[in-house]
């Protein structure tokens, strides 16, 4: 009951801030120098057409009339044409979003997976070896810009050791296309296609690295200092006292609550996430979304920009809403005050 | 908690400059994020002298002299136009700190004011002021930034606006959960009772609680800000050429690897350099003053 | 977990030394980088150089090009054209199919030029007041004629350009906006090569149609795969795995040197595309000839042709592959930094401080090296300079007011039919004014007259007589600076021949010229 | 060799940090017979927590150090008894009530999960066998023992639903689970209001009386002492410098440290918390 109330302020809170978000984006949208149809109509169009498309985004009636087409064609799910590609936004990111997806929710697996236990480690062997290894790689990984560590790996592994394939998601002649979920690690196993999925997973190797060093930097940097803090705490001791045994108070009393602040900060990080998520996709030629609104962005494909942003908003929020539900899970502190 | 900390027998009380030195000192990674800032800090304001070729800073080509490695000459090599490139870099170390300084001097002071508003008054001011950060944290800044930064127009002045737009809410936050807990407290109450200025309190009384989080937080921050604005320029969102940048550098040295790594390498790790100090100087800040987990 | 981590890095490593499988099940597979993405394969709506490589494999037109710029038939096998020269017939072959292997007719043709008139874009610029809806008519099955609305020289030249939809296959897709959203993912041509795939952003590939009814020389390609590649690394290392087949021109030496060392070979062709700095004679300073004359002067032709951009010499606006109209009297352009600093003295700017904006695009390393040597000698004859950096759709958006036109713009054209009247309208003509080609802003009626006689007239030493005037009246008034014709450089795989630059858009990759000649 | 429950003798512990060697006790004898309620009074850092500890066995090895001294427990030798007898007796023989009930119980787990795990191995060590459902029962035996009025409900509870005098309460429980015959309370309800605290008290009180047990109580707080506890230690830097029934010592103190505390007595109360923040400032 309590956990439904929780879920349930959470998604409203959410809903609140892609209003926001909206409200942002169209700021930014009208707010640029410029006329907003003839941009997005590209230097090609007659004052006929821009006057067309003037009407229908109906740029000459009060902010607030505009601003409620926005949302109304947002909730549509109408993000305009893109220049650049000629076609409805929405297309465009319907067809690159799987592949960023992709990357994206393997890079978070791969950055818990091996954050927390690293983080666990260094707690676990405190200022001895384990513990300064740890430290190292999550500080340099962290300072490290991320296009420089892509840059190095596609170079390494590519160029020089020529070991791994620096750009796409499958070899150029490899038949397959995903078109149950989109990503190619549940669509060849789906299809029963080992060879497909090897090969997307090569492919993966390379990106995902140069994504998600950081955030397993962050994790195990917080998985270690919560565990740290989590073992000095008074209940911990008083287990101990009460003669529960040490893998009992280490694996189950010590173990949860420490995953509180590391969960927290991957909902915090996955904003840089996206962000980088732009430059590794440029670098290594992921037919993402990412690397489809970096192109909008340099090109100055205004609706296709809006619409990545938006985009990435809404998997954000989602992704902290994931998020919020799985510490609130494990804490019911969280829950029951609503808020983290 | 008590039960450790009590036991230690306490040390005898130094005066709280001596022992903060103390602690400094003692600290590897304050020592050396201090010594790595300075001497970036240092190169940046002289690198005029400093740097042998101060005119590659500007449109200087020299084709006979392009793609060299490092050499005594050359320290870093030159680069596609035969510009010295360890010229290039400290002049764009120059640009990093400055876009770090202006978009800190514009987030923390903002930031810092409206954290004590929300912190202190509550209320509507709260409401107003805390829900607006939670809706800019729950945007993916940098993804914002270079929306901006791509609509208007693509210069170091553009990032510096939009970093800077985004970044005060996490100053906000952070100075707006101290300000909480701070206002309960006892000296605070005893305070409004004897009738100080709200000004007082909010700058007396509870700023100075606040300062070595905000040490932390902004010294973990210009390294952050470092790295944004030159993954901006990595992705040629930043400044124009032919004004070094060192994002800028690395992009268009990539053009030239692995042959010519020193192009895209050694700019890279200047910003690393950079950013590492900015880091390790806020982690030893930390430490030092014991505060809790800043990010 | 040692035991686990063993496991782990056992499988690592397996990943990691397993080779790429190679494509057994095609034999002559053509991999090819490009730095730009495919913005459409629409034929009505294809207009760079990227989206015409796509189109040229996947449709045939009327007639087709040859590299000496020759029209030669391929749907149609012969043409008349009218004394007045205004009707143009041509008589399609018996032969000719679609790739679905129906008959390729004349409604097909009517029905694919009214559809590229309705959609107005891409091609139909070229046909803009010379063909009108109702211009092409079906005589019969096999016969089509165009009626044209005024005389137009090169009307011949840009035919080519127009590709042949199947209408039958075309229609039931049609919708509401002409089969666009359809013709988006989807061929229906008569071309040598039907679509396999295609990523808009990544990829597009294609496969051989093997009833195509012009037939392919022995040992034909079977597939060719396109592959969007931005950064020049990415192409060494595909060239290192040996995934590539051949890159693109625009590569930069270091890849072609890169390559090389790897065993491809590096094929240089001379090419119509010409590299200018086009000058705004609207704005201050360049308004001034002989500012525009010291900016000339001031420029490092060699260093550019042979450093920077492989190039032959550029001496007139048009490029001397048109070889009977290009005015050979006219002398090769100097660098002189002395006389430059003379014409400076000679402007009404003359002791003031100038300032100049140069412009380049975004991300294209030669325009910045350019740039940079041209700031760095302009700044030595005393001029200001600001660099302007852009990407492609805000230069295109610049161009449109002639106050928001920088001074001085690095701009490619090429021709986009094989006519000198491609050089000289889409450039210097006032009506094409406003967009990126005609970036000058010359605005000279006599310009504008002596364009259009050559357009009206039908004989041919008029018409070079018309050219070469127009080329030593350009170069008089120092309209742009004319550094180079571009000389395209490909690194191939040392089986591939076939490779030949034609002087139309990107015709030169239609893959059905080329041959695998290994063993 | 006394009757005593527990006895202490002559124990001495050192503190070793950054390679400097601190004698925290020197020398201290206890004797708590059965059925007593002792009290433990000392200041902050006069070595009460530690000799608490160490009857536990909770010191931290290496850090602090046994290093001369003897304790039984109801004859038994404590510090040469095997490991495995000496984490036997923890939570069942000697139980321990914790100070401060916001800190002590884990936030993320319900009560009684905690408590059930606490008897669960508490069963285990004393090979006792209990099916989960029987764990409960006595887990909400033992809440309504210590006047819970829902046991129910405080059981599916987590700590956050519960206010700070019944998390108290929870703590003694724990303590109680398994029947343990000395029953260590470290400064019991300082963290509470006055009132709570008094309760919390009175509760304690009722508790050790109705079941027989011996009481060690560690406080700071003469106050506490003289409502709960027959016989008093006060120690001061690790040494006790006075021992005497409740009431003799209250009317004779001997040492100056004794009557200093006891001075001091309606101040402490409730009041510290004000002193620390003085002095933090």
């Amino acid at each position: 009951m309590e956990f439904a109330s929780f879920l349930l302020k959470r998604a409203l809170w959410s809903l609140l801030v892609l209003f926001g978000l909206s409200i942002i984006i169209f700021a930014i949208a009208r707010g640029i120098p410029g006329d907003p149809a003839r941009i997005s109509l590209g230097p090609a169009a007659t004052p006929e057409q821009v006057q067309l498309l003037r009407d229908r985004l109906g740029l000459d009636r009060p902010l607030i009339e505009q601003f409620g087409l926005f949302v109304g064609g947002l909730m549509q799910g109408d993000l305009g044409r893109s220049l650049l590609t000629e076609r409805s936004v929405t297309a465009d990111i319907r067809d690159t979003f799987a592949a960023t997806f992709e990357l994206v929710l393997v890079t978070i697996t791969v950055a818990l997976v091996c954050g927390a236990p690293m983080g666990v480690a260094a707690a676990t062997w405190r200022n001895r070896w384990p513990d300064h290894v740890v430290q190292f790689v999550s500080i340099f990984s962290a300072v490290t810009p991320t296009f420089l560590k892509a840059l190095l790996l596609q170079i390494l592994a590519g160029y020089v050791l020529h070991i791994l394939p620096t750009t796409g998601r499958l070899p150029a002649g490899m038949d397959f296309s995903a078109d149950l979920t989109g990503m190619l690690l549940i669509d060849s196993v789906l299809r029963g296609r080992p060879d497909v999925f090897f090969e997307a997973i090569r492919h993966l190797l390379l990106p995902v690295i140069a994504l998600s060093l950081a955030s397993m930097g962050q994790i195990a940097r917080i998985t270690r200092a919560s565990m740290i803090d989590v073992a000095g705490q008074d209940y911990i001791e008083a287990n101990r006292a009460f003669g529960v045994p040490e893998h009992v108070r280490v694996f189950k009393y010590a173990l949860r609550p420490s995953f509180v602040p590391p969960l927290t900060i991957l909902g915090l990080q996955f904003s840089a996430l996206i962000g980088n998520a732009f430059v590794v996709e440029l670098i290594f030629a992921w037919p993402g979304m990412a690397a489809y609104g970096v192109r909008a962005i340099l090109q100055k494909d205004l609706n296709a920009v809006m619409g990545v942003v938006m985009v990435s908003g809404v998997f954000f929020v989602i992704v902290n809403l994931v998020i919020d539900i799985l510490v609130g899970y494990v804490d019911p502190r969280v829950r029951i005050r609503g808020r983290r | 908690m008590a039960h450790l900390s009590e036991l230690a027998a306490e040390p005898q009380r130094l005066s709280n400059a001596y022992q903060n030195w103390y602690r400094f000192s003692r600290n590897p990674s304050a020592v050396i994020g201090t010594a790595i800032v300075i001497i970036c800090i240092l190169t940046a304001i002289f690198a005029p002298l400093i740097t042998p070729y101060p005119e590659h800073v500007g449109a200087v080509v020299n084709f006979r002299e392009r793609h060299l490695p490092p050499s005594a000459d050359y320290w870093f090599g030159t680069d596609n136009v035969g510009r010295d490139i360890f010229t290039r870099v400290v002049f764009g170390m120059r640009i990093s700190l400055l876009l770090a300084l202006v978009v800190l001097a514009t987030a923390v002071p903002v930031g810092t004011v409206l954290g004590l508003l929300a912190g202190y008054y509550g209320g509507w001011v709260e409401i107003v002021i805390m829900r607006f950060t939670d809706i800019a944290l729950a945007i993916p800044g940098l993804v914002m930034v270079m929306a901006v930064a791509a609509v208007l127009s693509p210069d170091l002045l553009t990032s510096m606006i939009a970093i800077a737009a985004l970044w005060w809410t996490w100053h906000a936050r952070l100075i707006y959960s101290i300000t909480r807990q701070t206002r309960v407290q006892d000296y605070i109450e005893a305070a409004e009772t004897l009738g100080a200025s709200k000004f007082h309190i909010l700058f007396r009384e509870i700023l100075p609680n606040c300062v070595s989080a905000l040490a932390v937080k902004t010294s973990l921050d210009a390294g952050f800000v470092i790295l944004i604005g030159s993954t901006l320029s990595f992705l040629g969102l930043g400044i124009q050429p032919p004004t070094p940048d060192l994002g800028t550098m690395v992009a268009s040295g990539a053009a030239f690897l692995p042959s010519y790594w020193w192009e895209s390498v050694l700019p890279g790790c200047a910003i690393l350099f950079v950013s590492l100090g900015f880091n390790l100087l806020g982690d030893g800040l930390r430490d030092m003053f014991d505060v809790e987990d800043v990010r | 977990m040692i035991a686990r981590k063993l496991l782990a890095s056992v499988a690592l490593s397996t990943m990691l030394t397993a080779t790429i499988p190679l494509s057994a099940w095609a034999q002559n597979v053509v991999t090819m980088t490009t730095g730009q993405i495919f913005r459409s394969i629409d034929p009505a709506k294809v207009t760079d150089y990227t989206d015409y490589m796509g189109v040229v494999n996947l449709y045939d037109g009327l007639t087709s090009v040859e590299p000496d710029g020759s029209i030669v038939p391929a749907l149609a096998e012969s043409w008349e054209v009218s004394p007045d020269a205004r009707e143009v017939t041509y008589k399609l072959r018996d032969d000719a199919t679609f790739s679905d292997g129906s008959p390729v007719e004349a409604g097909d043709v009517v029905y694919s030029v009214e559809r590229l008139l309705r959609i107005n874009q891409g091609p139909a610029s070229m046909l803009a007041g010379v063909l009108t809806p109702g211009s092409v008519t079906a005589v019969d099955n096999k016969t089509v004629k165009f009626t044209l609305a005024k005389n137009f020289a090169p009307f011949l030249a840009v035919v080519p350009a127009i590709f042949i939809l199947n209408e039958e296959a075309v229609k039931p897709h049609e919708g509401d906006d002409d089969a666009q959203s359809w013709l988006a993912t989807n061929a229906a041509g008569a071309g040598p090569f039907t679509l396999k795939a295609y990523d808009r952003g990544t990829r597009l590939t294609v496969v051989r149609n093997e009833d195509y009814y012009k037939g392919f020389p022995e040992n034909p390609i079977d597939e060719v795969r396109w592959i969007v590649v931005n950064d020049e690394a990415s192409v060494r290392a595909m060239g290192a795995s040996g995934e590539l087949t051949m890159t693109g021109p625009f590569q930069s030496p270091d890849t072609y040197d890169a390559l090389e060392g790897m065993g491809y070979k590096i094929e240089n062709h001379p090419t119509s595309s010409t590299l200018y700095l086009k000058l705004n004679n609207q704005v201050t300073p360049t308004d001034d000839v002989h500012i525009r004359r010291a900016i000339a002067l001031a420029t490092d032709y060699e260093t550019i042709r042979e450093v920077i951009f492989p190039g032959n010499r550029l001496t007139t606006p048009l490029p001397d592959t048109f070889k009977q109209f290009h005015a050979d009297d006219v002398p090769e352009p100097k660098y002189d930094l002395e006389a430059a600093r003379a014409e400076v003295a000679k402007s009404k700017y003359a002791g003031q401080p100038i300032s100049i904006t140069l412009g380049f695009l975004t991300g294209i390393k030669y325009q910045e090296e350019i740039s940079l040597l041209m700031q760095a000698n302009l700044e030595q004859i005393g001029f200001t300079v600001t660099q302007a950096v852009n990407p492609w759709n805000r230069v295109t958006e610049l161009a449109t007011k002639v106050e928001t036109t920088p001074a001085v713009n690095q701009i490619f054209f090429s021709a986009t039919y094989p006519s000198p009247d491609s050089m000289f309208h889409t450039q210097y003509h006032s009506s094409a004014a406003g967009t990126w080609a005609s970036m000058e802003w010359i605005n000279d009626p006599e310009v504008d007259k002596l364009i259009e006689e050559a357009r009206g007239t039908g004989e041919l030493d008029k018409q070079i007589d018309i050219y070469k005037e127009l080329q030593h009246k350009l170069v008089d008034m120092q309209s742009d600076v004319f550094l180079l014709t571009q000389v395209s450089k490909h690194a191939l795989n040392k089986c591939l021949e076939g490779l030949s630059i034609i002087p139309m858009r990107s015709f030169g990759y239609d893959f059905s010229r080329y041959s695998w000649n290994c063993d | 060799m006394s009757s005593a429950l527990l006895s202490v003798r002559d124990l001495h512990v050192d503190f070793t940090t950054y390679n400097q060697t601190h004698k925290v006790l020197k020398g201290i004898n206890l004797d708590i017979p059965p059925h007593s309620q002792i009290a433990l009074v000392g200041e902050s850092g006069s070595g009460k927590t530690v000799t608490m500890k160490a009857i536990m066995g909770l010191l931290r090895q290496p850090l602090a150090r046994i290093t001369a001294g003897e304790m039984y427990y109801d004859g038994r030798d404590l510090l040469t008894m095997p490991d495995k007898e000496r984490v036997a007796l923890r939570g069942t023989a000697m139980s321990m009530i914790f100070q401060d009930p916001m800190t002590s119980l884990n936030p993320v787990f319900t009560i009684g999960d905690q408590m059930r795990t606490i008897l669960k191995y508490a069963d285990r060590r004393l090979g006792r066998t209990r099916s989960a459902r029987e764990r409960k029962v006595r887990v909400l035996e033992v809440l309504g023992q210590v006047r819970m009025r829902d046991p129910e409900r405080v059981f599916q509870s987590y700590p956050i639903m519960l206010s700070g005098g019944m998390r108290q309460r929870v703590l003694i429980a724990m303590a109680l689970l398994s029947e343990p015959k000395l029953l260590i309370a470290d400064e019991p309800g300082t963290a509470l209001d006055v009132t709570t605290q008094a309760q919390i008290l009175k509760l304690m009180k009722d508790l050790v009386e109705e079941r027989g047990l011996a009481l060690l109580m560690i406080t700071h707080n003469l106050g506490v002492v003289r409502e709960t506890c027959s016989y008093v230690y006060v120690m001061n830097k690790g040494v006790v410098v006075e021992h005497g029934s409740t009431a003799d010592l209250f009317a004779a103190p001997q040492e100056d440290y004794t009557k200093a505390l006891i001075a001091a007595v309606p101040r402490l109360t409730g009041e510290t918390r004000f002193g620390t923040v003085e002095a933090m400032r």
